[in-house]
């Protein structure tokens, strides 16, 4: 026997689900920029797909990341995945054990143990190739069902998953998910009353059968609960595309196209629906998110901000307020690039907000082997460009401090407030200003002009963060600086760290001056100040909230002094930190000359 | 009708109850923070589009109040939100917002 | 020392606050009121900036403090003060006298008189009202109607009202007229959700350590208005309600609008009382016609004259917590005078005191 | 203390007009020049407080100072007993004496004022003159006043008048030695200088612009002055 | 309105008025413009008050319009104010009337310079006497023409014919009065009534039966500004005033504006005409303007005099309405005759400005 009318449920779930992701992900291909699709076609046969499939195993099945923050979390979610994988792939072959033919229809495997209760004869001995399936059969249930008593678990006390806070449910979601439960305790119970009669399972289904057998009419009862597993995969199938597992095809497409090289645009295309649907609304990321206070309410993190995306507009509060510092993109197991699409949302938000530069006078500057560029927020904080002028002069450095008197803003906060047309306005003004000065190199005090000149100024000279710089004056001995026995811990700006993957060098100068001591929360974990120019929809004292976990972060180790290396940080952490907040550019000034200096000399000095 | 050669002036004083204070609604529902102003004018002295033109955050914010929005949809656009207003603000006014704010009352008033 | 004995001139809070801390030191004291109750102005008054706490708490707990050392004399006036030896005679108008050793005059202030402020039409349109009248308003029932019993969609506060201003002749700062405003612009927000308050205004003078934080929050919970410009003149529409020019100083135009209540911040003036007992001892005042203590600084509370103390806002305007540190100082004053007189021979100069012949 | 603020305060009117201002405004909230033109008194004293020179001159080179028309509605309410009224009647002479009006489109009248009511006042003892006012110049009139000026002496007559005659009454002539005396009274006092200032500085500027010049209404400079407004004055001015 | 809350200010601001004997000196505007109210005080004064009041014909112009032109020093005014002064010392009066506001707000301006800077004083008579060879005294008592009607306003109400009772209806003619700004503005004590409530009109205006409009802008100037009529391309300002004024009164109905100032009237009336002739709009009952009225015209009017020897036929804006709610008689057919009875012929009618006899 090899057909039964109760496969018809899972059987037609299954050719649904296939039908609408073929058409779904074929209308979004099909959509691509031109660009996107050379990519894709040139990466299909290469080692790019190697690799890329490497990846879905390290993380769609084995869920890597997940691991990493949290174990528990990780054998959950693997549970799941690998588990249901191993049960797919094993099923198969222990189907052709019986059927004797290569190619079963598909519903075959899964309800093996039902077409093969006819009393035919099956050899009992683990060490027979049948026995060994039977027992894996049975060990890839329990591993599936252990996931699914932790899930259980989760749902009331997600604190044991390293998360306080988890997300709600749509309701798409949750007949995906009950359906998901059911399915396992049901294939459970399906083979367990089977296996009661024939014994054709192992130890967990024969055993569990014959327990069951005491105390149920167990022969009525197996024909119904197949019907009911298979409805519950059905019912599965059909609702996954519209619900959260989504993500779980989607996800697997989304590593292919990143490995193909293709990147988010700044408006929204095709490509991201990938990013959008590849969401598996987690959670992880809600804990991550420094402006997520309330675990009642939905707010910025990803997981709800791509669930509106999904379903409707987000809001302008979650569009505007999150602060683009990029932790969470740190800490999300499929690695969507939230700030791009935050962006893109803000864009389709900001299209009919003008602005107009009209009145800005094309500039030009002196030639100079080196532009320095202090920028909007340098220039309220004087100290900083004093120190940079210092630390050039000393340096005997042919430089032009191109924006000595007020700057035009570099475009950044333009370009995060969705107005990148306007932006790019000013780009050019600068762009024109450098290009006039035939500079080598361009140094920046402000992690957020670095940040866009880097990305999107499309200048060929070479860009340097002062800290980069600094560093470099040091290691050709341009300048030499005094050690002192002070403790200090280094506060990494978004724009500088995540932002632009600069962590190590402003270290390794600090280390040069000072002790550096480390953050509870540092490097590409490091939390932003709260000053961020990203946000827009957020009010002071949120900002305070923010800068205050994070100089918790900062204070772990008690150092003496915070480093930072942004005008910004310095500006927003001085507010609310117990002891001194720098710029990595004034401690050096403070320590550049030959003179011994003492802390409380450090620790004094004032801004004017 | 004679040639008089002259027309009778417009007065200028602001007639505060004839005057649209819409806008001034929008903000104040939108971004609260607009009501706490107290033009002290730090914002229009650190301002880098003050630089080049006459902008002025503070006159806008007083004068959307009393409801005398003639030119301040064309004046919003002159903002960099390059944020040094918002840094210097001794009250924490969110000023950015507040900028655009005003362009979003505009858009949604259809001024 | 136990029979000697104080006289205080005023029942408001600077003479209650005196009278008992005299009195602690074991001393006579005879506390003499004008009107037959105590409290004066303080005790008028709904509620008292910052904290908007009743001000019948002030007084009564100033009242309460008063032992059995401390005769009140109410509904008493002052016929005449003559010197008397080293002390002081007084005669009552009910013709009994007194004899003092020590006499302080904590006569308090008056309200400015807002009808003086023509331009304003006080006691001419309906609708323009004092901050003492809304007070009033206040403790009555909390019910705020305009004069035609409308519920008033738009107020407006005008300060400096007979402060800072020679056209009346008041030079001076007032004070406690700036938070007062801000403290009523806050209730008359609460009891009338959606009423538009509007403050006119010259200078904001928030010195107190809660003040600011009183403005912010008429700004960001009540939304009240701040408009930076002295009311140059208010005139009274057909219905009723009041239209005022001012100019906006901050935007450089002058402006008008209408408001269904108008509100006069009136200032402190020397009061009535005082200028009485300046003419008994005929004292010096200063050019804002207030008590001129010996030093402003190191004397607020001497006269010059042995035996006569200042305390309160007869000497200056004074916020409620400074009347009372003064009246403390000024007790201190009368006890450390107490002691030495009598070693202290010092013959009372006559261009100070002229009322002293009899002697 | 600069030069044109030291010309400023030898006038008696300086001192009484300018006390300390303390930036009340309530002088531009009467004010009815604020109202209509770019004005505000208050900035008037501010700008004259502050001492700077430059903005002194420049003030005395602008239209500002001629909007105010001394209805000294601002001398009745200042908290600090100023008269910008007054400040203004100062800065307007200093302005004329420097030759500073003619830079200003509204300076540039005083020689219109000093055509009409300046030399009505010399030549007839009225500062003003029922014969002079036509309807060309002064639509505003109406008919019945061009009923008048055709029947004057008879319309006139019916009150008592002894219009152009000796003897008391209205429009009488005024002898010739009274005005000689008035005369003379401009001379010893600088209204004479005054005068002849309006007519020199004028003069120069109606050659800088190439503005023909002469004495009387007629001349080019005249109706230029007397009646061009670039309308820049006010709010939004057509 | 509390009227109570106005007597007490009344009372507060009340001066001394001279009973008889003054020397009374003519306001250049009035005489082209209200040629019959001058006349008209002094035949009141001398006919029906008995009053010994004298005038000069040697006195000038003040000079005040050029003063407040700027085109006149400061000086030379003061000169010119001081010769008046010489010419009442002459003529042995101390008790000076000008009938001009102008003038009067500029003598009390000067009086009170001299009082603050006698030196300043003394400079001015040797001025004068280089100039002129004359010297002069102080006026004893210096009050407006309008000052000296309402002091005697009660006596004219007695001797009256007329009053301002609407005689279809027996209700009181509303009136608005305005007070020329140099009045009182300069120096509040000075006026009758103060700067804020000035009695000096509203005090005839009650006493002769009329009904007080109080109304917004009535504090508000009427638009003269000196060299912003008298420049044409500012008389924009000037005519702006008007409107904002009138805009503010209508609402009350008004019926008359009495005035005390010799431009005020004159800007009334003519910038009626010129608002109906540019936009269209008038003031007064069914399209007509309101009449405006000098307090001469009007005292003349309350006692009986004939309409057209107080001038009300030179106004633009036509009178006869107010006469016809006074029960006044009149002949239409004397309005437009000459001194000598002769006919001078009618001005055309304005456009949209209402005319009905």
């Amino acid at each position: 026997m090899t057909f039964d009318l109760f496969v018809l449920p899972f059987f037609l779930g299954l050719i649904t689900l296939m039908v609408i992701l073929a058409v779904k992900y074929a209308g979004w291909i099909k959509g691509f920029q031109p660009s996107d699709k050379d990519l894709l076609r040139q990466g299909l046969f290469t080692r790019k797909s190697l690799d890329a499939t490497g990846e879905v195993l390290m993380e769609s099945l084995l869920h890597r990341k997940m691991f990493r923050r949290n174990a528990l979390l990780g054998y959950m979610h693997m549970s799941f995945a690998l588990g249901w994988f191993l049960l797919i792939v094993c099923g198969n072959l222990e189907s052709r054990i019986y059927s004797k033919v290569h190619l079963n229809p598909p519903y075959y495997p899964i309800f093996l143990k039902y077409f093969i209760s006819d009393g035919r004869v099956l050899s009992h001995e683990l060490m027979s190739i049948p026995g060994v399936f039977r027992l894996l059969m049975d060990i890839f249930l329990l591993f599936i069902l252990t996931g699914l008593v932790l899930a259980l678990i989760k749902r009331t006390s997600s604190h044991w998953f390293g998360l306080r806070k988890t997300t709600r449910h749509s309701f798409s979601d949750r007949v995906a998910i009950t359906t998901l439960w059911l399915i396992f305790p049901l294939r459970l119970l399906a083979e367990s009353f089977t296996a009661a009669q024939y014994h054709h399972g192992s130890f967990l289904t024969n055993n569990f059968g014959d327990l069951l057998n005491s105390f149920l009419p167990v022969k009525q009862l197996a024909y119904p609960t197949w019907w009911a597993y298979s409805i519950a995969l059905g019912c599965f199938f059909i609702s996954l595309p519209y619900s959260r597992f989504m993500h779980i095809p989607t996800e697997v497409m989304l590593i292919f196209f990143r490995h193909y090289g293709i990147k988010p645009a700044l408006h929204f295309n095709h490509y991201s629906n990938f990013e959008i649907q590849s969401c598996p609304k987690c959670g992880v990321c809600i804990d991550s998110c420094p402006l997520h206070t309330n675990a009642n309410e939905d707010g910025i993190p990803p997981a709800y901000f791509l669930r509106a995306l999904k379903i409707n507009q987000p809001e302008i509060s979650s569009t505007y307020g999150c602060l683009l510092c990029g932790r969470c993109g740190e800490y999300c197991p499929v690695g969507i690039n939230i700030n791009a699409l935050r962006v893109s949302q803000r864009i389709r938000y900001a299209k009919n907000l003008n602005g107009s530069f009209t009145y800005l006078k094309p500039a030009d500057s002196q030639v100079a082997e080196v532009a320095y560029f202090a920028g909007c927020m340098t220039h309220l904080t004087p100290s900083i460009k004093i120190s940079m002028e210092k630390i050039f002069n000393t340096a005997g450095i042919d430089y032009n401090f191109i924006d000595r008197d007020g700057s035009v803003c570099c475009g950044r906060p333009l370009w995060m407030a969705g107005k990148e047309k306007q932006a790019r306005e000013l780009m050019e003004h600068n762009k024109k200003l450098i290009e006039s000065t035939k500079c080598k190199t361009i140094v920046l005090s402000c992690p957020i002009c670095l940040k866009i000149f880097r990305e999107d100024y499309g200048i060929n000279i070479e860009i340097l963060h002062h800290s980069q710089y600094i560093l470099r004056l040091a290691e050709e001995k341009k300048i030499d600086l005094k050690k002192t026995d002070v403790q200090v811990v280094f506060h990494d700006p978004c724009e500088l760290g995540r932002g632009s993957g600069i962590f190590e060098e402003p270290r390794q100068l600090i280390r040069q001056m000072a002790n550096l001591v480390s953050a509870s929360e540092e490097r590409n974990m490091s939390i932003c100040c709260g000053g961020s120019l990203g946000s827009t929809g957020i009010n002071c004292y949120q900002r305070d909230e923010v800068s205050m976990l994070t100089l918790e972060a900062l204070m772990a180790n008690n150092p003496q002094a915070v480093i930072t290396a942004c005008p910004l940080c310095k500006k927003t952490l001085q507010k609310g930190s117990p002891v001194e907040v720098r710029d990595i550019s004034e401690l050096t000034s403070s320590l550049i000359d030959t003179k011994k200096i003492s802390m409380p000399e450090l620790v004094n000095q004032e801004e004017n | 009708m004679p040639h008089f050669g002259y027309t009778i002036s417009t007065d200028r004083q602001i007639d505060y109850d004839s005057n649209d204070k819409r806008v001034a609604k929008y903000l104040a529902e939108h971004e609260p923070s607009f009501m706490i102003c107290i033009s002290c004018g730090t914002c229009t002295a650190t301002c880098s589009a003050g630089v080049f033109t006459t902008f002025s955050l503070r006159e806008h914010i007083g004068n959307i109040k009393r409801g005398e929005i003639r030119n301040i949809k064309a004046e919003a656009e002159k903002c960099m939100l390059c944020g040094k207003c918002q840094l210097a603000c001794p009250r924490g006014v969110n000023t950015r917002n507040v900028i655009l704010n005003i362009q979003r009352a505009f858009e949604a008033l259809g001024l | 020392m136990s029979e000697k004995k104080v006289v205080v001139i005023g029942g408001g809070v600077a003479g209650l606050e005196a009278a008992s801390s005299i009195a602690a030191f074991g001393v006579e004291v005879a506390l003499i009121e004008k009107d037959d109750h105590l409290g004066g102005h303080v005790d008028q008054w709904d509620r008292l900036f910052p904290s908007r706490r009743p001000a019948k708490e002030i007084t009564g707990y100033l009242i309460e403090r008063l032992n059995e050392k401390v005769t009140v004399l109410t509904g008493t006036e002052i016929q005449k003060i003559e010197r008397f030896g080293k002390n002081w005679k007084l005669t009552l108008n009910d013709s009994q006298t007194l004899i003092a050793d020590a006499l302080l005059l904590a006569t308090g202030f008056d309200l400015f008189e807002a009808r003086k402020k023509e331009e304003y039409g006080y006691g001419i349109y309906d609708n323009v009202i004092t901050s003492a009248d809304l007070e009033k308003k206040f403790s009555l029932d909390g019910k705020i109607r305009n004069a035609q019993g409308k519920v008033p969609e738009r107020v407006g506060f005008v300060h400096c009202v007979g402060s800072r201003d020679e056209k009346v002749g008041n030079l001076y700062c007032s004070r406690v007229c700036c938070v007062t405003a801000v403290k009523q612009a806050v209730e008359v927000s609460e009891m009338i959700p959606g009423c538009e308050v509007f403050c006119f205004y010259m200078d904001l003078r928030m010195f107190g350590l809660d003040f600011e934080a009183l403005y912010k929050e008429s700004q960001e919970k009540w939304g009240v208005h701040f408009i930076r410009g002295r009311l140059s003149e208010a005139f009274e529409n057909q219905d009723g309600s009041v239209l005022v020019k001012v100019e906006d100083t901050l935007a450089g135009r002058p402006l008008k609008m209408k408001v269904d209540l108008l509100i006069l911040m009136s200032g402190m003036v020397t009061s009535s009382g005082t200028k009485k007992l300046m003419d008994l001892l005929q004292l010096e005042t200063d050019e804002n016609s207030f008590l001129q203590p010996s030093d402003r600084q190191l004397q607020a509370n001497e006269t010059g004259i042995p035996g006569l103390f200042l305390a309160g806002t007869c000497t200056s305007p004074k916020s409620i917590d400074e009347t009372i540190a003064d009246s403390r100082a000024a007790a201190l004053r009368i006890m450390e005078y107490m002691n030495s007189v009598g070693s202290q021979q010092s013959a009372v100069s006559s261009q100070l005191l002229k009322t002293n012949d009899n002697k | 203390m600069g030069r044109l603020y030291d010309f400023l305060n030898q006038d008696i009117r300086f001192g009484e007009g300018l006390k300390a201002c303390i930036n009340c405004g309530t002088c531009t909230a009467i004010c009815p020049a604020a109202e209509f033109y770019n004005y505000d008194p208050r900035i008037l004293a501010t700008t004259l407080q502050s001492r700077d020179e430059e903005q002194i001159e420049t003030l005395l080179k602008s239209d500002f100072i001629w909007y105010c028309g001394e209805c000294m509605s601002c001398k009745t309410r200042c908290p600090r007993g100023n008269v910008p009224g007054l400040l203004i009647s100062v800065v307007r002479s200093l302005s004329q004496d420097l030759g500073y009006f003619v830079e200003s489109e509204k300076g540039r009248q005083q020689l219109a004022l000093k055509r009409t009511i300046g030399e009505w006042i010399l030549n007839t003892g009225y500062c003003l003159y029922p014969k002079e006012i036509e309807l060309e110049s002064h639509p505003e009139q109406g008919p019945v006043w061009g009923w008048i000026t055709d029947n004057l002496k008879e319309v006139l007559g019916r009150f008592e008048a002894h219009y152009q005659e000796e003897g008391p009454g209205i429009f009488r002539k005024i002898p010739q030695d009274s005005l000689d005396e008035l005369k003379r009274i401009f001379d010893v006092t600088g209204g004479t200088e005054r005068f002849e200032k309006l007519e020199e500085f004028s003069r120069k500027k109606a050659e800088e612009m190439g503005k023909e010049f002469s004495p009387g209404q007629k001349s080019e400079y005249y109706l230029h002055v007397y009646n061009f407004n670039n309308n820049k004055h006010g709010k939004d001015e057509h | 309105m509390n009227i109570e809350g106005k007597k007490i200010i009344w009372k507060e601001y009340q001066k001394e008025i001279a009973e008889d004997n003054f020397f009374y000196v003519r306001s250049c505007v009035r005489q082209s413009f209200f040629p019959g109210s001058e006349t008209t005080f002094l035949k009141i004064m001398r006919e029906t008050l008995g009053k010994n009041i004298s005038e000069h014909p040697f006195h000038t112009t003040c000079t005040g319009i050029g003063y407040h032109s700027d085109i006149v020093p400061f000086e030379t005014t003061m000169t010119v104010v001081a010769r008046q002064f010489a010419l009442m010392t002459e003529s042995g009066y101390q008790n000076y009337v000008p009938s001009c506001i102008t003038s009067f707000g500029l003598y009390l301006e000067v009086l009170d310079t001299w009082h603050h800077f006698p030196e300043m004083e003394k400079k001015i008579r040797e001025y004068l006497k280089k100039a002129t060879g004359k010297e002069f005294e102080k006026p004893k008592n210096l009050v407006h023409a309008s000052d000296v009607i309402y002091k005697f306003r009660k006596e004219i109400a007695e001797k009256g014919k007329y009053r301002l009772i609407n005689r279809f209806t027996g209700e009181p003619i509303r009136v608005v009065e305005h007070i020329g700004c140099h009045y009182a503005k300069m120096f509040p004590s000075k006026g009758v009534g103060g700067a804020e409530y000035p009695h000096v009109l509203a005090g005839m205006i009650e006493d002769w039966g009329g009904e007080v409009i109080d109304y917004p802008e009535r504090r508000h100037c009427c638009g003269f500004g000196f060299r912003q009529y008298i420049v044409k391309a500012n008389r924009g300002y000037s005519i702006a005033c008007s409107q904002k004024k009138f805009e503010s009164m209508k609402p009350y109905r008004p019926e008359a504006i009495l005035t005390n100032c010799p431009g005020c009237p004159f800007f009334f009336d003519r910038w009626q005409y010129a608002i109906s002739e540019m936009e269209g709009v008038t003031y007064g009952e069914d399209g007509q303007g309101i009449p405006v009225l000098t307090y001469e015209e009007l005292a003349g009017l309350v006692l009986g005099y004939d309409p057209w020897d107080l001038g009300l036929q030179t106004h633009q804006v036509p009178v006869e309405p107010l006469l016809n709610k006074m029960g006044i008689l009149y002949d239409p057919e004397k309005k437009y005759l000459g001194k000598n009875g002769e006919y001078l012929g009618e001005p055309a009618i304005a456009e949209n400005l209402k005319f009905c006899h």
